[in-house]
């Protein structure tokens, strides 16, 4: 069980707040492994870090045994380390497929390329179509972004995640503001990705925690307070304390 | 080149730097506050000339040119605020670079439907006509006027911006304007007093220029150009960055006109010293902006954003 | 197509030769003005188009006793403008000749185009070296002047009144270095400094400074418009107005005076003419000028006037008929016209030939800021690319 | 699969009515004996060139350059310079002139893409103005006074000095342009482009290596306005400072963004409007009553600034950015 994902000693602090104090994170490869913690905890901090656009002040980051902790954003992507974004970060004046097919271009390179139209070249629509059905979303496809719904716009952030054919999958509180029938195909998305694509998830949603993650990180202040299986982490003392309260809370 | 007339070059690299920093005082907190990009603050600079030249000649009162040429920029300021900026704080840089081209296009030749295409001259006032030996050397009691003007003016709005409560709102909007709006502040108010203070800035500058240079449709663009390069260069949104930026762009560029041609002619014929002198001094600022940028793209004293 | 297109052509033609024989006399005679009207330098084609219109309005809408029409384009002090607007003029309103031209840049492009269409030019300003060199032409006649002889003047007088030693300044451009060149050629003194300011700069303290340190007999500048106005008003401010001597080119011209006022007097400047010469084309001219315009002719409505002149004459030679090119061409040539200047003739490459003033900068008779005539030192002056134009 | 049957709009209308006008602008010239018109409309095209090369950096890429005369100014000092030493032939010339512009584009481009925003804005105005005071101080290229050009550069096979065949080079050059612009923004590297400006942020976390491709856009769109100034200079003989100006700079955003950034005919269309307006307030007079008619002659750049703010103020996307574009059926 070799792990695809090796944070080790992480420190990063902004003008004196430590944001991330000594952590170490380890994710195995296939595994669907969930970071919770509360708000202002160092989840999205931690996750920009590993993502690359912020620079820790110690510690390494090793993907797939390569020291990556150097390495810009975009070639941390090219190597299959993927991240969506807690705040819907897409591209709103082109259509939902135009969205994917970049992504699907990210992959497959030939970035000069100045004379065919991308909507003719089945290379790059042809697997945006297959993301954006995994996703549910081939009805919209036409539909520019600007004007789709905020539950389909947080699918369509996973639909490009999947099109860049990752290894590892960063997803910042996929669920966010998703209705209930979203997130319950979200879910249940989420569950057929278990095992062909490592998954890191943030998410607040606790059911869809319990009910997804193999294992569950529980952050506080910056610092990994207890790594486990979801049963190990609802029972566990120190996570009652720091961060879910009295246990019949939980349930 | 004697220690003496070294000293009165700095001086009068001290005296531009000054102008500049009236000017770049106004720009850079309404680029920091509002985030709007106002090319036409050089139209402000010019109609502050404009205005004090016309009723000093009309009254012949000093004092009423002054009042003049402050409240005249800082009516037009808000008129523009009310009319043209307020819709154009929410757009891109782009449209507000081309609404102020549109608005210097125009008072360039309002001006000159008014007061007529040639320059219009305006004397310095009597009781600072005159030079006044330093070191031997004859030095314009005029610009110390200038210098001193624009030091108190300067301490002003230092005590302004970080002495008062309105200062702490300026301070706040430059690092977070959307988090002073949430906390109830007027934001609308705000932005108005930003812009009144900047033209009220900028027509003084104006009008303190006014009677060494030549008062014409058009003066307000090359100091335009200077001011830009101070307040990127000193960093956005910071008046101790316009302030130390305006120092420095004022002091390089006087002393690269005088110093740089001496020192090539040490080691060059005199003429081609001259001209190259010349020709390296007219691009010396943008070459100091254009280093600070690669090197410090937020510039020398950056606001910290929120 | 092209048949079609050549045949209303070719109707066009007949057309046009039909009207000019028959209607000789109704017909007013269209003359194109080119200039800068817009922008921070428009009061000078103004005053070249002032003085044009005055002579036009003096001779009843008449010159040389035939009807005129003036059509008045802006250059913008853009070659493409000016190379648009001229073709316009000839082709579209079809002028038979264009005057005016007030800066260089625009006076090329602008002859190009006339030259091309063999159309006459009477440039009331603006020129070139090459333009009096080899690249002169039958068809363009200048009435100004020529930078060498208008420079060497002040060499000379500064020779006569016995300078040893003299400061120069002027801005780092073509014109500037090339005006500062002629004057060090005719200047038997030594040069105690020699600065070049940046275009852009607008405030000559330190360099001022300099001068005052080095101590020259006497300073010579040249700083064209706005430039030469902060020049002079920071030369007085500095306390040297008294000291040193100051000879200007381009700061002392009539357009800067009203704005200089009283800063200017006693300074010295070099010119073909001044509002106080003494000849009745000229007095009437000057009088006429004022009670029109509520201003000072200056040397730029003066060279507008004279072009006004020079047409008026040679229209009367060739009794209207301007299509004649040969017999106007002549007419031109021969400038039999009274010159606000007195003296006024054409050299072989259809530049003047004409006396050289300085002028001094004084309070006239009626109190305001004025120039004089103070000495002649350059008489009936060629300019050195005569000899290499090929005209005769 | 998605087929993309145009529907005709407001958008196609206005692009085969301009471009047949363009087309038909010489015989209608021809035929009313006023070959002005060919001269003014091949600087109307010309300038159309320029601001076309302006939107693939600003209109689709975001990149606000206040210094894109820059470039017209290298394309119409090569034609000049290179005549002044003896080579007249066009294609030598035009390509000194692309060397010339590519290679300070690759020297500056880079620096400018390291700042963003305002710093952006100064530093491509300050490399603009660094150009203007050079070639000002250049003695033997005439400096201040321009270089005037002694005959028009000259095409193997082309009788370059018929104004005619002339506008013809100039409108096929355009042609050129629109046509690959249009093929190029919707093929990988327009999408690119158009993505940075978009969200630059989700453009690097997708895996794009973004500054190449992006100073790639910075030198074609430079490469561009060069080959405008050659225009220029040739139509005109004559090369001048006055191409440089920042104003001039200025003049060019306002074409693109009124017209409508990041569309094919956009700046084409906003040179159309910015120069009509010169044309008609500066010369043509329009009988207004008393003295109106010379004020507003004398004073056209007023009218011209009002125009400008109240379009940036209303028009939201530019006069042709907000026609209603064709589109592709689902």
């Amino acid at each position: 069980m070799n792990t695809i994902l090796d944070v080790c000693g992480l420190v990063k602090n902004f003008r004196g707040i430590v944001a991330t104090d000594n952590a170490s994170i380890g994710i195995r490869d296939g595994e669907l492994h969930a970071l919770i913690g509360p708000n202002g905890a160092g989840k999205s901090t931690l996750v920009n870090q590993i993502s690359g656009e912020i620079r820790p002040d110690a510690g390494s980051i090793l993907f797939q045994g390569h020291d990556v902790t150097q390495w810009p954003a975009w070639r941390r992507a090219q190597e299959g380390l993927v991240r969506s974004y807690q705040i819907t970060s897409v591209f709103n004046e082109f259509t939902a497929l135009d969205n994917v097919m970049l992504a699907v271009q990210a992959r497959s390179g030939r970035n000069f390329a100045s004379w065919r139209n991308v909507s003719h070249d089945p290379a790059l629509t042809a697997p945006a179509m297959d993301a954006l059905e995994l996703v549910g979303l081939e009805g919209e496809a036409c539909v520019q972004v600007s004007e789709m719904a905020h539950g389909a716009r947080r699918q369509l952030e996973l639909a490009m995640a999947i099109a860049l054919q990752p290894k590892l999958m960063l997803l910042d509180e996929p669920l966010a503001g998703m209705s209930q029938a979203e997130s319950e195909s979200m879910t249940a998305l989420l569950q057929r990705l278990k095992g062909k694509i490592s998954i890191l998830l943030i998410e607040h949603d606790m059911q869809a925690v319990f009910a997804l993650a193999d294992r569950v990180t529980v952050l506080v202040a910056g610092r990994p307070v207890a790594t486990g299986t979801p049963d190990e982490i609802r029972t566990s003392k120190e996570v009652q304390d720091a961060y879910l309260g009295e246990p019949e809370d939980m349930i | 080149m004697s220690l003496s007339l070294v000293i009165l070059q700095l001086m009068n690299g001290l005296q531009f730097g000054v102008l500049l920093f009236l000017l770049s005082a106004g720009l850079t907190l309404v680029l920091g506050i509002m985030n709007f990009v106002n090319l036409m603050h050089g139209s402000l600079f010019m109609l502050g000339a404009y205005f004090s030249a016309a009723v000093l000649g009309a009254t012949g009162s000093f004092a009423q040119a002054i009042a003049a040429g402050v409240l005249g920029t800082l009516a037009v300021g808000l008129i523009l605020e009310r009319l043209v900026f307020r819709k154009l704080y929410a757009r891109d840089h782009m449209y507000q670079v081309l609404a102020t081209i549109g608005l210097i296009l125009f008072f360039n030749e309002a001006v000159r439907v008014i007061w007529g295409s040639g320059s219009i001259s305006t004397a310095v006032p009597e009781f600072l006509r005159g030079a006044v030996a330093i070191f031997g050397l004859p030095y314009p009691v005029y610009r110390f006027a200038i210098i001193v003007a624009g030091l108190l003016v300067g301490l002003g709005l230092y005590l302004l911006i970080h002495r008062t409560r309105v200062g702490i709102l300026i301070r706040a909007g430059a690092s977070n304007a959307a988090m002073i709006a949430a906390l109830g502040i007027n934001i609308r108010l705000l932005n108005t007093a930003v812009i009144g203070l900047g033209a009220a800035l900028a027509g003084l500058a104006g009008l303190m220029a006014a009677p060494i240079s030549s008062v014409q449709s058009g003066m307000g663009e090359p100091i335009l150009i200077m001011t830009l390069v101070v307040i990127v260069t000193g960093g956005i949104g910071s008046v101790r960055g316009a302030f130390y930026g305006a120092l420095i762009v004022g002091l390089v560029d006087t002393t690269g006109r005088v110093f740089l041609p001496v020192l090539l002619r040490s080691f060059m014929e005199p003429l081609k010293a001259q001209t190259l002198g010349a020709a390296v001094a007219s691009v010396l600022i943008y070459l100091v902006m254009a280093a600070v940028l690669a090197l410090k793209p937020q510039g020398l004293f950056p606001v910290r954003h929120g | 197509m092209k048949r079609l297109h050549k045949v209303l052509g070719g109707l066009g033609m007949a057309a046009a030769a039909l009207a000019t024989s028959a209607a000789l006399a109704q017909d007013p005679i269209r003359i194109g003005f080119v200039g800068e009207l817009s922008g921070p330098q428009a009061a000078l084609g103004q005053d070249q188009y002032d003085a044009l219109m005055l002579l036009v309005e003096q001779g009843g809408g008449k010159l040389g006793g035939y009807p005129v029409e003036i059509l008045r384009e802006d250059s913008q002090l853009k070659p493409e403008v000016a190379v648009q607007v001229t073709q316009k003029l000839i082709e579209k309103e079809k002028v038979s000749m264009i005057t005016g031209l007030t800066f260089t840049p625009t006076a090329v492009a602008a002859s190009k185009v006339a030259i091309a269409n063999k159309t006459f030019v009477i440039g009331s300003n603006g020129s070139s070296n090459n333009m009096a060199g080899e690249g002169c032409s039958p068809y363009v006649f200048i009435v100004s002047w020529q930078p060498v002889p208008h420079v060497a003047v002040l060499a000379k007088y500064a020779n006569e009144q016995g300078y040893k030693r003299i400061s120069l300044m002027a801005p780092n451009y073509v014109t500037g270095k090339s005006f500062l060149s002629i004057f060090k050629e005719h200047f038997k003194g030594k040069i105690a400094d020699e600065f070049y300011t940046p275009m852009s700069q607008q405030d000559f303290s330190s360099e001022i400074l300099q001068i005052a340190a080095s101590k020259p007999d006497a300073v010579f500048v040249f700083y064209p418009g706005g430039l030469g106005i902060n020049f002079v008003r920071q030369y007085r401010q500095a306390g040297l107005g008294d000291k040193i001597p100051l000879m200007a080119h381009g700061s002392l011209d009539g357009t800067n005076l009203p704005a200089l006022g009283d800063a200017a007097l006693g300074f010295i400047t070099g010119s073909i003419w001044a509002p106080d010469m003494d000849n009745a084309a000229n007095r009437q001219f000057v009088e006429q000028f004022e009670k029109k315009y509520h201003r000072i002719p200056t040397m730029m409505a003066a060279q507008g006037y004279d072009a006004g002149q020079l047409i008026a004459s040679a229209i009367a030679k060739v009794k209207g008929n301007v299509n004649d090119k040969e017999a106007f061409h002549a007419a031109l040539k021969a400038a039999d016209f009274p010159s606000v200047r007195g003296k006024f003739r054409f050299g072989n490459n259809q530049f003047p030939i004409q006396d050289f003033h300085v002028i001094k900068i004084v309070r006239d008779a009626k109190g305001r800021v004025n120039q004089t005539v103070i000495a002649t030192p350059l008489k009936d002056a060629v300019d050195p690319f005569a000899a290499q134009c090929s005209m005769q | 699969m998605v087929n993309n049957t145009y529907y005709p709009s407001a958008r196609s209308v206005v692009s085969v009515v301009l471009l047949l006008g363009f087309l038909l602008v010489p015989f209608v010239a021809g035929m009313t004996g006023e070959g002005y018109y060919i001269t003014f409309t091949t600087r109307v095209m010309i300038m159309a060139l320029a601001a076309s090369g302006l939107n693939i950096a600003l209109g689709y890429g975001g990149m606000i350059s206040l210094g894109h005369a820059l470039y017209l100014g290298i394309g119409a000092y090569a034609a000049g310079i290179c005549a002044f030493h003896g080579i007249h032939n066009g294609w030598a010339q035009l390509a000194i002139g692309l060397a010339a512009g590519g290679a300070v584009a690759c020297v500056i481009g880079p620096i400018c893409l390291r700042t963003s925003g305002m710093a952006f804005i100064m530093i491509t105005l300050a490399f603009a103005q660094m150009l203007y005071f050079l070639i000002v101080t250049l003695d033997d290229y005439g400096g201040d006074d321009g270089l005037s050009l002694t005959a028009r550069s000259t095409l193997p096979g082309l009788d370059v000095n018929n104004s005619t065949v002339f506008y013809y080079i100039a409108f096929a050059a355009l042609m050129l342009t629109l046509f690959f612009t249009a093929r190029m923004m919707n093929a990988r590297f327009g999408r690119l482009i158009q993505g940075c400006k978009s969200n630059h942020r989700r453009m690097v976390t997708l895996g794009f290596a973004t500054l190449r491709y992006r100073l790639a856009a910075y030198v074609l769109s430079a490469l561009v306005c060069v080959v405008a100034g050659f225009l220029l200079a040739n139509l005109v003989r004559f090369a001048s400072p006055s191409y440089l100006t920042w104003m001039v700079s200025g003049e060019l955003m306002v074409m693109v963004i009124l017209g409508g950034m990041g569309t094919v005919m956009g700046p084409v269309v906003g040179a159309v409007v910015i120069l009509l307006i010169e044309e008609i307030f500066s010369n043509v007079s329009l009988g207004l009553p008393g003295n109106l008619d010379s004020l507003v002659n004398n004073h056209w750049t007023a009218i011209l600034g009002v125009f400008i703010v109240i379009a940036t103020m209303s028009v939201k996307r530019g006069i042709y950015g907000s026609l209603p574009a064709g589109g592709r059926k689902p």
